[in-house]
């Protein structure tokens, strides 16, 4: 555990910390969850909770159906413009401290429903700290945004959501950025056409 | 078995029956509106179509002012013979069409969601609410000339500037090239430069190489 | 909310002292209501007098989405309609365009959608069991049917590349054609099914809880299903002996032997029980599917306007890169018409009324989503009933968002 | 009428008719790649052949494989006839349809397609090419040639327009044909035969004459590309409205084709009328499209030069209003111009008429020569429909008016339109006036010499109408959405002639042309209505 050192006097040993630490690393192992499932990521959902992935392994065992006894939101699925406002107001009944994760790409930017119903990413309603792309998201993905979470938790942060470690680049990616910043990709539209 | 059907309704409405269609073996006729209930009626109490299968609309906007601008069809099964047959008629923009609530139940949601989708109302039904979409919303997204980006959002999105980065899409942006840009097919000026694709709008078959052929003249524009 | 005429005055309500109903609002976001579906129900005590089901919070715009791509792009649509099932949806479309285009794809295509969609409809029908029984403090069961389901899923997923969202089917065939260690696989996973399927009978129908909370609760009339467009395994557990697979046979389930279970009272437990038989019919449908499917042939539809030519050939050869860019720039086209095709999907009949003009692009795509209606008749069957009886009742009707609010 | 059946469809014509171009008037279209409705027949192409099923059968004998002999049988075969060469006659019966004309037309694919190059991810032509359409509509079948394919030149120059690939022709002499017998310049032949077949230029000659990018529009494969559109877009993305072309007063129609993702005009194409410009279009005229996005005016600008700064087109018309407000009518100079629409010279004449202004100028393009094919001498669009809207005589042109303001007859100029024929000279005088407003779509000319300049859209981002030198006036529709804040020059007007308490009651472009109507007929009742 960060931050850590144990001293030996002997008889008994003994730890000293800081609180927050402390607090954080009992917060991040016993997380309550609250699973807003409304479409095709609650069944990979099921998956994870389920004894071949097992998400309880990462303390996030108990679901919790009642706002307030909830830690973490996970907005699971597609949410419609006729659904925000009660996802809006289970957000605003959790207490703090709360997180919330966006499962999947509907709740991350709308995915291809990106049409009159559907809200383009559930970050326009409340804020959301941790994203897992796609569609819906293998429960390897999952256990790593949890885990994702714990690591904020943890490091506690607060507020933006968190930025995943640089990984490994592919080539091909890493020239179309170059590429991208040689010709400062900016004007989409040519200067003075209609946006 | 739906072919006896179908003869059984053309000897019992003669006239009434506007247009007999079996496309792929789909049975089906089409009957003015005011014969909407009787029709489905008779073919219930008559005919055994006891199985209401399914109720819905499509949207012509091209075929007015001429034609009326909506088909609703209405897809029956006969339970015991599993015969099937399919029933049409066209309503204005605006005009109403007698609930088939009271003939087959299952037409309840049905006929809610097809005025929801296109803005037809059906009289005499229970209660006449949107289903899909909530109350505040306004027009009817399945109707040609609804664009289909334009979202009107309950909850005002939030003002950070993260949200811009993060989420791809605006109220009003969304899905704005389809293949087809309806507001501009009915305005006249969407035509295809691919004869090929022109088929996809709709478009006749270009007959010399200068592909889309308009006519000799151009029909004043329709508005500005 | 509508008027409630047929409500039934039970017993006890009657000894009970008139007192204004209570308004009680259930959902949309309650773990039973599956996060879509909202009930404003009017309470006598425990008992339900008056409900106004409200669908559409999971409306994501489908059949709107589907007027703007190719016929072929709608098929990632169509998995999400369905989500339990995709598969099934796949080739309920595949078989709508095509029988717009009037054709039909070789025998070993269609052996290889029956297998793959007998396999989808089970863990479809699984998870619907599962789930209502995990509702009523069941949970192992639901354990064991998730399990089962990821060992399907895992087949699913070698054979399309994805574990639930397959975009699997085109028009006029697969995406991809059998892998080699198909048939294997699938022979391999049927047992693990029928054991499964075993156990979980076996421990809830000991559950004496499991069985009163089942057992004469949410009936369902005949007539009143009829009227009210109930299919599949609502319907059938109401006595209503309809399966599209057998009515009117498509691809080749004339050629297989399965028998169609059917309910009496058309309560959840009729409910429970004709999904745990069709996933033994489902079985049996695969066993023989497996037998008579051919090892090698195409699984395509040969026509270029169909589907499309091999990558190779689209490199190497002008034929073959046209055919492609017409398929991938254009879209096939079908002829101007107007078709409704029916398939038994998880739920019921899953039907597509599809309206072509002639081009490249659907101009209507009309899903008739089976629990669309199956959740109309839901307010009948809870009506009257105790408040806790919606919990298993809901479940038993299987209402997947996806494709009843589209 | 005389008439003959088509595939058991009755089929009208004209004496002298082939059966392709009958089929073509009535709307049927009988598959073709060398047959063009405005070229004279070549019939070498022979995708159109059809069979005669009426009259004396002439049958073939050939040799058929019999698969089940594993041998050659003898059989026969109708003798098929290229439609765009056989003469349409009473009671004659022709089948399209019939199964040894859809062995031919497949034939005649699959030999087309033995030598091409896998180029259509490359190819400009892709989208709107024949061979695509017809590959699937005709053929279907895969590739049975395995041998390399010929190799011949690519990307050969053929002039400041046009680059050939021999790869790609399918020799259908097309282009030869349109050379010869649109601009009646013998530039282009073929040489060789066979698979070495090409088209060559003549010894010593460019395809530089002023119809060049005719060959690249009746090419049916992607074998000539204009330089211009090379490259710079897919045909599948773009969309195209109908348009009038703004070269030159002949009117020609053309497709206004655009990108409705970016909002940007990438070519123009004749568009068909048979009273105008038959199939065929200048190249100067199809270049016009440039106008559209070169040098345009976004914001308006109030001052000259440097000391200029912009403004909104709001503030613009507020200012210009200001301006106009303190000078009396007769010394206000209204400047109509011939390359703007006639609803936008309608509505400044109306508003000059309302504020009582006497002085109707002509501003009008100069620099230009004709022929006696298509190109008009004078090289403004819209006279015509500028002068019947002007209603009344002009006092003049640009030059004229800057004399007058040198004279000080005129104190205020409200001008439209920034193309003038007038030399600097005249424009620096102009320079010196304080009140010169300007409405105009792009700058240079005039708009850089007002006072004040307010933006409005050009001809592809308004509907409107052009009245060409004959006299027909064509109506043409919006291709692109005009810049935020631009207005079509009719609104613009309206809202200068609001900001001075005139209403012309201008809302929609229909309520212009309502009101134009009158205009063109009798300019005393305009007079008495303004």
């Amino acid at each position: 555990m960060a931050g850590m050192t144990e001293f030996k006097t002997g008889e008994s040993n003994f730890f000293t910390t800081k609180f927050e630490e402390i607090l954080a690393w009992s917060r991040k192992y016993s997380l309550f969850q609250y699973p807003f499932a409304t479409a095709c990521c609650g069944m990979e959902f099921m998956q994870t909770a389920s004894p071949v992935y097992d998400i309880a392994r990462f303390g996030a065992e108990a679901p919790r159906f009642s706002p307030r006894q909830a830690d973490v939101l996970w907005v699971v699925g597609t949410i419609s413009q006729r659904q925000a406002p009660v996802l809006k107001r289970i957000y605003e009944q959790m207490t703090d401290p709360k997180w919330v994760v966006a499962f999947g790409t509907c709740a991350s930017c709308g995915g291809f429903y990106d049409n009159y119903t559907t809200v383009p990413g559930v970050d326009k309603v409340i804020p959301v700290d941790v994203y897992i792309p796609g569609c819906p998201p293998r429960p390897e993905a999952v256990l790593d945004a949890l885990m994702l979470l714990q690591e904020k938790i943890q490091s506690g942060a607060s507020g933006a959501p968190l930025v995943v470690p640089p990984r490994e680049v592919p080539k091909l990616a890493q020239l179309g950025v170059n590429k991208r910043q040689a010709i400062g990709a900016t004007a989409v539209y040519p200067e003075g056409t209609i946006k | 078995m739906s072919k006896a059907v179908i003869s059984k309704l053309q000897s019992e409405f003669g006239d009434g029956i506007l247009e007999k269609n079996a496309f792929r073996g789909d049975d089906e006729v089409r009957i003015a509106a005011s014969d909407w209930v009787k029709v489905a009626t008779y073919l219930r109490d008559e005919q055994g179509m006891d199985h209401f299968i399914d109720l819905t609309a499509i949207d012509y906007p091209e075929r007015e002012p001429e034609e009326p601008r909506f088909d609703v069809t209405v897809s029956l099964r006969n339970h015991d013979t599993s015969a099937r047959v399919r029933v049409r008629t066209r309503v204005e923009d605006g005009a109403s069409l007698p609930t088939l609530s009271t003939v087959w139940s299952g037409a309840n949601w049905a006929e809610r969601e097809v005025w929801d989708m296109f803005g037809i109302p059906f009289e005499g039904h229970p209660d006449l609410r949107r289903i899909l979409m909530y109350d505040q919303f306004e027009g009817h997204p399945l109707r040609k000339d609804y664009p289909i980006q334009r979202a009107q959002p309950l909850v005002a999105y939030r003002d950070v500037p993260r949200v811009a980065k993060l989420a791809p899409f605006g109220v009003e942006e969304g899905q704005p090239f389809a293949r087809i840009d309806w507001a501009a097919r009915l305005d006249g000026a969407d035509a295809q430069v691919s004869p090929s694709i022109a088929l996809q709008s709709g478009q006749r078959r270009a007959l010399s190489d200068s592909d889309i052929h308009h006519g000799d003249a151009v029909a004043p524009a329709s508005e500005e | 909310m509508e008027p409630a005429d047929d409500i039934i005055e039970s017993e006890d309500t009657a000894l009970e002292l008139p007192s204004d109903p209570m308004r009680l609002n259930m959902g949309p976001s309650h773990p039973a209501m599956h996060g879509t579906i909202r009930m404003v129900l009017d309470l006598d005590g425990e008992t339900i007098q008056n409900v106004d089901i409200q669908p559409g919070y999971l409306h994501r715009g489908f059949e709107k989405s589907c007027e703007r791509g190719t016929w072929n792009q709608v098929f990632p649509y169509t998995d999400r309609l369905n989500y339990v099932s995709p598969m099934l949806c796949n080739i309920g479309f595949s078989l709508a365009v095509e029988k717009l285009m009037d054709i039909t794809i070789p025998e070993r295509g269609q052996y290889y959608r029956v297998i793959l969609g007998e396999l989808a409809r089970i863990s479809d029908h699984f998870t619907c069991n599962g789930a209502s029984a995990m509702e009523l403090g069941a949970f192992t069961p639901f354990l064991w049917v998730l399990k089962v389901r990821d060992w399907i899923w895992k087949v699913l997923e070698q054979e399309t590349g994805a574990r639930m969202t397959h975009s699997f089917g085109r028009v006029g065939g697969m995406a991809a054609p059998p892998t080699e260690t198909f048939h294997h696989d699938v022979a391999a996973l049927i047992p693990h099914i029928e054991q499964v399927t075993g156990e979980v009978e076996h421990m809830l129908l000991h559950n004496r809880i499991f069985l009163d909370r089942m057992q004469g609760v949410g009936n369902l009339d005949k007539e009143h299903a009829l009227a009210m467009g109930c299919t599949g395994p609502v319907a059938r557990s109401a006595g209503i002996d309809c399966d599209v697979r057998r009515d009117n046979p498509y691809m080749l389930y004339d050629r297989f032997d399965f028998e169609v279970p059917v309910g009496t009272t058309g309560d959840n437990f009729d409910r429970f029980m004709v999904r745990m038989e069709e996933v033994r019919q489902s079985v049996r449908i695969i066993h023989q599917a497996l037998e008579q499917m051919p090892t090698d042939g195409p699984v395509n539809h040969p026509d270029l306007r169909v589907s499309l030519p091999e990558k190779d050939d689209v490199y190497n050869t002008i034929e073959a890169t046209i055919a492609h860019f017409k398929l991938v720039m254009e879209g096939l086209k079908p002829p101007q018409g107007e078709v409704y095709s029916y398939t038994e999907a998880g739920n019921g009949e899953l039907g597509f009324h599809l309206v072509s003009d002639g081009s490249g692009t659907p101009y209507r795509v009309r899903v008739r989503p089976p629990c669309w209606y199956n959740l109309q008749a839901c307010r009948s069957m809870i009506l009257g009933d105790m408040l806790a009886d919606i919990i298993p009742t809901f479940g038993s009707i299987n209402m997947i968002g996806g494709e009843c609010d589209r | 009428m005389a008439t003959f059946k088509l595939d058991g469809e009755d089929i009208t014509f004209e004496p002298g008719d082939t059966v392709i171009r009958a089929a073509w008037r009535a709307g049927r279209e009988i598959p073709h790649y060398c047959w063009h409705p405005g070229l004279s027949v070549a019939a070498n192409c022979r995708m159109c052949l059809v069979e005669i099923t009426s009259g004396r059968k002439i049958d073939m004998p050939i040799l058929k494989w019999d698969a089940k002999k594993s041998d050659y049988v003898p059989a026969t075969k109708p003798k098929l006839q290229p439609a765009c060469q056989f003469q349409a006659s009473e009671g004659l019966e022709v089948s399209s349809k019939s199964e040894p004309v859809k062995q031919a037309q497949g034939a005649v694919q699959e030999f087309l397609l033995l030598n091409h190059p896998v180029d259509c991810p490359i190819c400009d032509q892709a989208g709107e090419c024949k061979l695509q359409d017809y590959y699937l509509e005709h053929q279907g079948t895969p590739k049975r040639k395995l041998t390399e394919p010929v190799h011949k030149p690519k990307g050969v120059r053929f002039g400041p327009t046009i680059v050939y690939d021999a790869e790609r022709c399918i020799m259908c002499t097309r282009c030869i044909r349109v050379c010869d017998e649109l601009a009646g310049d013998h530039v282009l032949d073929m040489r060789e035969r066979g698979n070495r077949n090409e088209i060559v230029l003549a010894p010593g000659r460019e395809l530089d004459h002023k119809y060049s990018l005719m060959t690249e529009h009746v090419c049916p494969v992607g074998a000539l590309t204009s330089r211009d559109f090379r490259f710079k877009a897919r045909v599948w993305f773009l969309k195209s409205a109908p348009g009038v072309c703004n070269g030159c007063s002949k009117g020609c129609n053309t497709h206004v084709d655009f990108d409705p993702r970016y909002g940007k005009v990438y070519r123009l194409r004749p568009r068909d009328n048979m009273d105008v410009n038959k199939f065929w279009m200048c190249d100067d005229g199809l270049m016009t499209y440039e106008e559209a996005h070169d040098n345009r005016l976004f914001m308006g600008r109030v001052g000259r030069g440097e000391a200029g700064d912009f403004v909104g087109a709001a503030d613009a018309i507020a200012e210009a209003a200001q301006a106009l407000k303190s000078v009396d009518g007769n010394e206000i100079a209204v400047v109509l111009s011939a390359q703007n629409s006639t609803e936008d010279n309608y509505a400044l004449a109306r508003l000059g008429r309302a504020l009582g202004a006497t002085r109707q100028y002509l501003a009008a393009k100069g620099g230009w020569e004709g022929d006696d094919i298509l190109r008009e001498a004078d090289n403004n669009p819209n006279r015509a429909g500028a002068t019947a809207a002007a209603g009344s005589a002009f006092a003049g042109t640009v030059s004229d008016l800057a004399e007058h303001v040198a004279s000080g007859d005129v104190r205020a100029v409200l001008a439209l339109g920034s193309h003038t024929a007038a030399d600097t000279a005249s424009l620096a005088k102009l320079e010196g006036l304080e009140r010169f407003i300007c409405l105009a779509s792009n700058g240079g000319g005039m708009a850089d010499a007002a006072q004040v300049a307010i933006p409005i859209a050009n001809w592809a981002e308004a509907h409107g109408s052009f009245t060409n030198s004959a006299g027909t006036n064509q109506p043409f529709k919006r291709a692109i959405p005009a810049a935020p804040g631009i207005e079509p020059g009719w609104r613009a007007i309206a809202s200068l002639a609001a900001a001075l308490g005139h209403d012309l009651g201008f809302h929609r472009v229909q309520d212009v042309r309502a009101a134009m109507k009158p205009a063109s007929a009798d300019s005393d009742t305009t007079e008495a209505r303004a």
